[in-house]
């Protein structure tokens, strides 16, 4: 019961399509996703990300204070926010990716993606698959692929939260690589020891955000190279790396 | 030749000249229009009215265009075809000088669905291209930095340049081969 | 680098999971393979069969009008490129040309599929007039050789085509008319792998002997045939719709005037009574007219243009509109066909290769026919005489 | 260039859905994809002569036919091929409805297995190889008229004894006229026109016989026929069932006819060849009869 | 009575023509009427006194049996005509209807009369007559020795 404080009234405004308007939601509670639920359906569907106070914000941030909101999509005008969001989104998939895929006896050792680049043409994975030779056919990555496809349909949300650090070590304590990472992610936040942490479905991982709102985003996904790298941090390397297309930018069938 | 799609049979019309006026009512009611267009540039009614209307107009610039004022029979169609006689002045001096050297259609239609409530009518807006008029859509949004475009960019550059790279090793290789052949025959011929 | 270039073949292609499924199963098969042999009349439903396989997208125009104007065209070079140079480096013909037999009155040879492109008259030698039907060979290549045994299985196989030894033909798909793949679906296009061509418009099949089994992507020229060979064609006549008896049958209808009431255009008359009671099958009546398979059998090919790779067949009234798809085959009719013994024809196809060195002429016209580059036509005095002296 | 432009601006109806659009064929013909039956893209030759505005009118024949749905650009090409073929064999001179010409043709059953006859040329029609034109004239006072494919090969010779116009663009009222006015004696000797003269009109008026006729000429425009002299109530009902609304209906004549550009385009392909073949003939002409004649 | 109305008209104009024999048009003139049906009116092209009389009369030979199975005739037919109150049979030398290319058409439907034998009643044809009647089955040979012109 002490829990549930007093609920308190932020005023959030909001901007663009179909009309702007000021809304009261409540503080700690509420997101720009209920925002979007109260305006209409199609806010809700096709949002990627919003803008809170000109700052990128998950769509399943609570509000902490009286802000202006904004909802991006595929579409805008200037849609590089969102695609990056997208490209990010795509990365922490091909973890989780990675991590379902394997047999039980392969431990893969998830390490990091670099910051998204879509003018690269893929979004990266780096991690240790325990497999030095391991050269996968086009089925095999299909089958990848495949996984990540379906997720679409399975409309998984990407939840955020912060954690405090001794707890992001306890989470990632048989993962060697997140372990040495940790400590240089808490320094950059502002606390000085809080991890951000998101969630999909039963897949955590360290990122900074934000991610898009949901899986559903995804229309096309496949895994298309899997290669070697040295690091110099983490030592020898498999780059994964993959291609997707959003639901709302359709390509040809064929 | 008309730079529109064209139905290749007329639409008939009977009643657009009020109920049962027939072909001849057919062609007056067009002739109101086509002299509506040139005079306001942009006109609204039903699709297929206007749309009709709209080969009439073009195919009385494109004569206007092609034998200018001193033909006869074209003189004669402006004539008949425009109500107001001060647009005939307008069609030669202004609209043919506009279109001078223009590729594309002079017309331009845009649909506006059905009326609601009411019975259904498809109604249509037809505008003479350039006229003073705002546009009757907004600015088409910027594709450019769409994901897919944004890929597609990448993926184009990287394909001319493998292309190219690999057209000029080939030619590299036949002239090569040329003036290995070249040395061949000269060997040959020395010898 | 190799991210991109293959985000693109993934974006053309997709990933092709059902690629192997497809290409043994006749389930996959299109509409048009099957359509001929499965159905005796008009088939009647407008449910697609279950073998059938979607072939357009549905969205393509959506798809395209996010693209910028560059990345468009860079799609089509890319889908250009791509199956001009697979055609040169995957395609079987590579690896090693297929025996080639001798013709025999009892060959099945494949047919082409022809694009039908207007009627012209055209005068013989003695200055008689007719009508010619041009017929354009446009862009086919055989798809698929299905062997008698595999086509056996086959729904469209028909049960007199064996005798005690087994089936007597297998099948050739041909495929006319190239397209971008962006326009049809994936499944559609798998089919097109085997042959390394690039997915057709139109696909149909003919029946063949195992002698005149063609290879997957041999491109078919209009010099399939000779000139004076008689062909068979089938192709689908004018649609009206649904019509009356005086349209569709040719019924006299009832008088105009004389006090008739609603008795203009009608039948009359269905059935009789005692045993010939009741409306008897077959009983001309209204219903849909035209839209129809007909066949032509025995039509003389007058004359072969190679530039355009056209065909002069005999005859005004080859079934459908300008510009329908007409199916060519070597007639089926005993007398003619044994006249082809004396000229055979190319087995299995006609190959630009054979020719050697000197190329086709650009027409090639038949002895009877009047080419324009003559003279005129001028009787000799003798034929009369020997006309009055038989009198 | 233009034929695919026209195509590719037709609204087709459904009835002809078993077809493919025009539009569609051409872009087949001219793909990439098309390996090995693609047509090469025909340079255009910038040096060719353009066409005199009017020159469809001599050579009215090398039109196609209008009809959208017969409409191909292959077969026109390779008809107007065969035309040209024929034109460099025999000479097809220049001549108009109205115009007196003799036709010698083989005959199988004539004497002498040749056949001439002259007459008034009273309609002219057809497109491409079914070009054609009737002559007239009236032989022991019996009215005579012979129709004569263009292209026919059984055709020997063409000779225009009299090259002139008429008022109007089919004679066919002269079967209604007395006599005289269609009658063109056999052995008439050529009338030469000065050369770089234009075409001369002959604005004579016929005056037609009593009714009954062959056709309603009071409902026709016709101005090469005196006052028909008809009751009041003839007029009357032809002013009733005219359609002046047709006179104007730009659609109409648009949809009815060859487009312009089109036109051009055909006409300075043909011009150019015509140049060539007439070139020919001349030296043909000038090496005085040849072993065939 | 339409044609008893024509008739008149023919009359007058045998009278007003030159060429007193050939009137300027015969009885039918409307294109369904120009074949040559039962009834119809034709012209008789030989120097026969009975066709000369049949002409100078206004009551031309009249077709009240065309002997093929269609029942119109044409070029080199075979009918049975009723003229000056006699049956006669006749070849059919020149039709009014539209005829194929290289073909000649007249401006009236011809006729030359022949005996029950098959000789021709008079001895010469005034006016042309198609060449192409001389591929024509059957025996015509009599019929074209007289012929003067040919088309």
């Amino acid at each position: 019961m002490a829990l549930i404080t007093r609920i308190e009234k932020v005023q959030v405004v909001h901007h663009g399509p179909p009309e702007d308007c000021t809304l009261l939601m409540n503080k700690d509670l509420s997101t720009p996703f209920s925002v979007a639920m109260h305006i209409g359906e199609l806010l809700m569907t096709r949002s990627v990300v919003a803008l809170v106070n000109g700052e990128p914000w998950d769509m399943h941030k609570p509000f902490t204070e009286d802000c202006e909101l904004q909802f991006l999509h595929f579409k805008d005008d200037q849609p590089d926010i969102p695609n990056q969001v997208f490209w990010r989104s795509c990365s922490f998939i091909l973890g989780s990716i990675l991590e379902r895929a394997f047999k039980e006896e392969i431990h893969v050792e998830l390490c990091s993606f670099p910051r998204p680049n879509v003018r690269s043409g893929s979004f990266v994975y780096d991690a240790d698959l325990k497999l030095p030779d391991w050269k996968p056919t086009s089925a095999e990555l299909n089958c990848l692929s495949r996984i990540g496809a379906k997720l679409q349909h399975d409309d998984i949300r990407f939840e955020r939260l912060d954690v405090d650090i001794s707890v992001a070590l306890k989470m990632f304590q048989d993962n060697r690589f997140k372990i040495l990472q940790i400590p240089s992610i808490a320094a950059q936040s502002p606390s000085g020891n809080s991890v951000p942490v998101y969630r999909m479905g039963d897949h955590v991982d360290i990122t900074r955000g934000p991610l898009m709102s949901s899986t559903q985003h995804i229309a096309r996904y496949s895994v298309t190279t899997v290669s070697d790298i040295d690091s110099p941090d983490f030592g020898r390397l498999k780059r994964i790396q993959g291609l997707a297309i959003p639901k709302q930018l359709p390509v040809s069938d064929a | 030749m008309l730079r529109i799609p064209i139905k290749v049979t007329a639409r008939k019309l009977p009643h657009a000249g009020g109920r049962g006026s027939g072909p001849q009512g057919r062609i007056n009611k067009m002739r109101k229009l086509v002299t509506a267009l040139i005079r306001h540039e942009r006109i609204e009614g039903q699709y297929q009215w206007v749309d009709e209307a709209r080969g009439y107009a073009e195919r009385l610039i494109l004569e206007a265009q092609r034998n200018g004022d001193t033909h006869k029979g074209t003189m004669e169609m402006a004539d008949y075809w425009l109500l107001e006689k001060d647009l005939v002045h307008k069609l030669f001096k202004v609209l043919v000088p506009r279109y001078t050297n223009y590729p594309a259609s002079f017309t331009q239609l845009w649909s506006l669905g059905e009326t609601f409530p009411g019975r259904p009518v498809p109604m249509a807006v037809l505008e003479l291209k350039g006229n003073p008029w705002p546009p009757v859509v907004p600015k088409e949004r910027d594709q450019r930095n769409s994901l897919v475009n944004i890929l597609l960019d990448q993926a184009r550059k990287d394909y001319r340049q493998q292309k190219y790279e690999s057209i000029a090793a080939l030619e590299l290789n036949k002239q090569s081969e040329q003036q290995t052949s070249n040395i061949d025959d000269s060997s040959a011929s020395t010898s | 680098m190799a991210a991109p270039m293959k985000s693109v073949a993934c974006l053309i292609r997709g990933t092709c999971f059902l690629q192997n499924a497809i290409l043994h199963d006749t389930r996959f098969m299109p509409r048009a393979c099957t359509h001929l042999q499965i159905t005796r009349g008009r088939r009647r439903t407008c449910r697609p069969p279950s073998w059938f396989v979607r072939t357009r997208t549905k969205s393509h125009h959506l798809n395209q009008q996010e693209l910028t104007a560059e990345n468009k065209g860079f799609l089509t070079e890319y889908v250009e490129d791509f199956y001009t140079k697979k055609f040169e480096e995957t395609s079987p013909l590579k690896d090693g040309p297929w025996e080639r037999h001798e013709w025999h009155s009892h060959t099945f040879r494949t047919g082409v599929l022809a694009v039908k492109i207007g009627v012209i008259p055209q005068w013989d030698n003695q200055g008689r007039k007719f009508h010619t039907t041009l017929l354009q060979v446009l862009d086919n290549h055989v798809i698929r050789y299905v062997p008698p045994p595999v086509f056996e299985q086959s729904p469209a196989f028909k049960s007199h085509w064996r005798n005690r030894n087994g089936p007597k033909y297998g099948s050739v798909v041909v495929g006319a008319l190239s397209c971008d793949p962006q326009l049809f679906t994936k499944e559609y296009n798998n089919l097109f792998t085997e042959a390394g061509v690039p997915p057709k418009r139109k696909l149909t099949r003919f029946i063949v002997t195992p002698n005149a089994a063609v290879q997957p992507g041999t491109p078919l020229f209009a010099t399939h045939f000779k000139v004076g060979d008689y062909v068979d064609v089938q192709a689908k006549t004018i649609g009206h719709g649904f019509q009356g008896v005086v349209k569709r049958w040719g019924f006299k209808g009832g008088p105009a005037s004389h006090g008739t009431t609603k008795w203009h255009r009608r039948p009359g008359s269905m059935g009789g009574g005692r045993e010939k009671s009741g409306v008897w099958k077959g009983k001309k009546m209204p219903g849909h007219m035209g839209m129809d398979w007909r066949t032509l059998r025995g039509l003389k090919i007058w004359r072969i243009n190679t530039k355009y790779n056209v065909l002069y067949v005999h005859g005004p009234c080859i079934p459908g509109p300008n510009h329908c798809y007409v199916r060519i085959m070597d007639t089926t009719l005993f007398y003619r066909k044994q006249a082809m013994e004396d000229q055979p024809p190319y087995m299995p196809t006609f190959f630009p290769e054979d020719t050697g060195d000197s190329d086709l002429p650009e027409e090639i016209v038949d002895e009877k026919l009047f080419s324009f580059k003559e003279p005129s036509i001028r009787y000799e005095e003798e034929a009369s005489t020997t006309k009055k002296a038989k009198r | 260039m233009n034929f695919s432009l026209f195509c590719s601006a037709l609204v087709v109806p459904c009835r002809f859905s078993n077809t493919l659009a025009t539009k569609l064929v051409e872009r087949h013909r001219k793909s990439k994809l098309a390996s090995h039956t693609r047509e090469e893209a025909e340079t255009k030759d910038t040096t060719v002569l353009t066409a005199p505005r009017d020159y469809k009118f001599v050579y009215p024949e090398f039109l196609p036919d209008p009809t959208w749905w017969k409409r191909d650009r292959i077969r026109e090409k390779l008809e107007r091929e065969d035309m040209m073929r024929r034109r460099s064999v025999i000479e097809i001179p220049e001549f108009y409805v109205g115009t007196v010409m003799a036709v010698e043709s083989s005959d199988k059953y004539a004497p002498g297995k040749k056949n001439r006859f002259v007459g008034i040329c009273i309609q002219r029609g057809g497109h491409g190889l079914r070009a054609g034109f009737t002559l007239r004239n009236v032989i022991d006072g019996q009215g005579v008229e012979v129709q004569y494919d263009l292209y026919n090969p059984t055709i020997i010779r063409l000779e225009v004894l009299k090259l002139e116009k008429r008022l109007d663009d089919e004679l066919l009222y002269l079967r209604d006229a007395p006599q005289e006015y269609s009658t063109v004696p056999f052995d008439m000797e050529p009338v030469v026109l000065p050369p770089g003269i234009a075409v001369p009109i002959n604005t004579m008026k016929v005056k037609l016989g009593p009714r009954p006729w062959h056709e309603r000429w009071e409902r026709q425009e016709l101005k090469g026929v005196e006052d028909l002299g008809l009751p009041e109530r003839f007029y009357k009902r032809a002013a009733e069932v005219a359609k002046p609304w047709q006179k104007h209906d730009l659609m109409r004549d648009y949809r009815l006819a060859i487009n312009e550009d089109e036109t051009e385009e055909i006409m300075t392909d043909v011009y150019g060849k015509m140049q060539g073949i007439e070139t020919q003939q001349k030296l043909r002409r000038r090496q005085g009869p040849g072993p065939a004649k | 009575m339409a044609l008893l109305c024509r008739a008149t008209v023919l009359q007058t104009q045998t009278h007003l023509c030159t060429n007193a024999i050939v009137p300027l048009r015969n009885f039918s003139v409307s294109s369904p009427l120009q074949q040559i049906i039962k009834l119809s009116r034709l012209q008789v092209v030989d120097n026969s006194a009975i066709g000369r009389a049949a002409a100078i009369s206004g009551r031309p030979a009249k077709c009240i049996h065309v002997y093929n199975k269609k029942g119109v005739g044409t070029l080199g037919d075979k009918i049975l005509v009723a003229i000056k109150g006699q049956k006669k049979k006749a070849y059919i030398v020149g039709v009014k209807q539209k005829q194929k290319p290289f073909v000649p058409r007249f401006d009236s439907n011809n006729i030359v009369l022949v005996e029950e034998s098959g000789m021709p009643t008079g001895t010469r044809i005034r006016v042309p007559i198609p060449s192409m009647l001389r591929g024509k089955e059957g025996d015509f040979t009599k019929i074209l020795s007289i012929a003067t012109k040919f088309i």
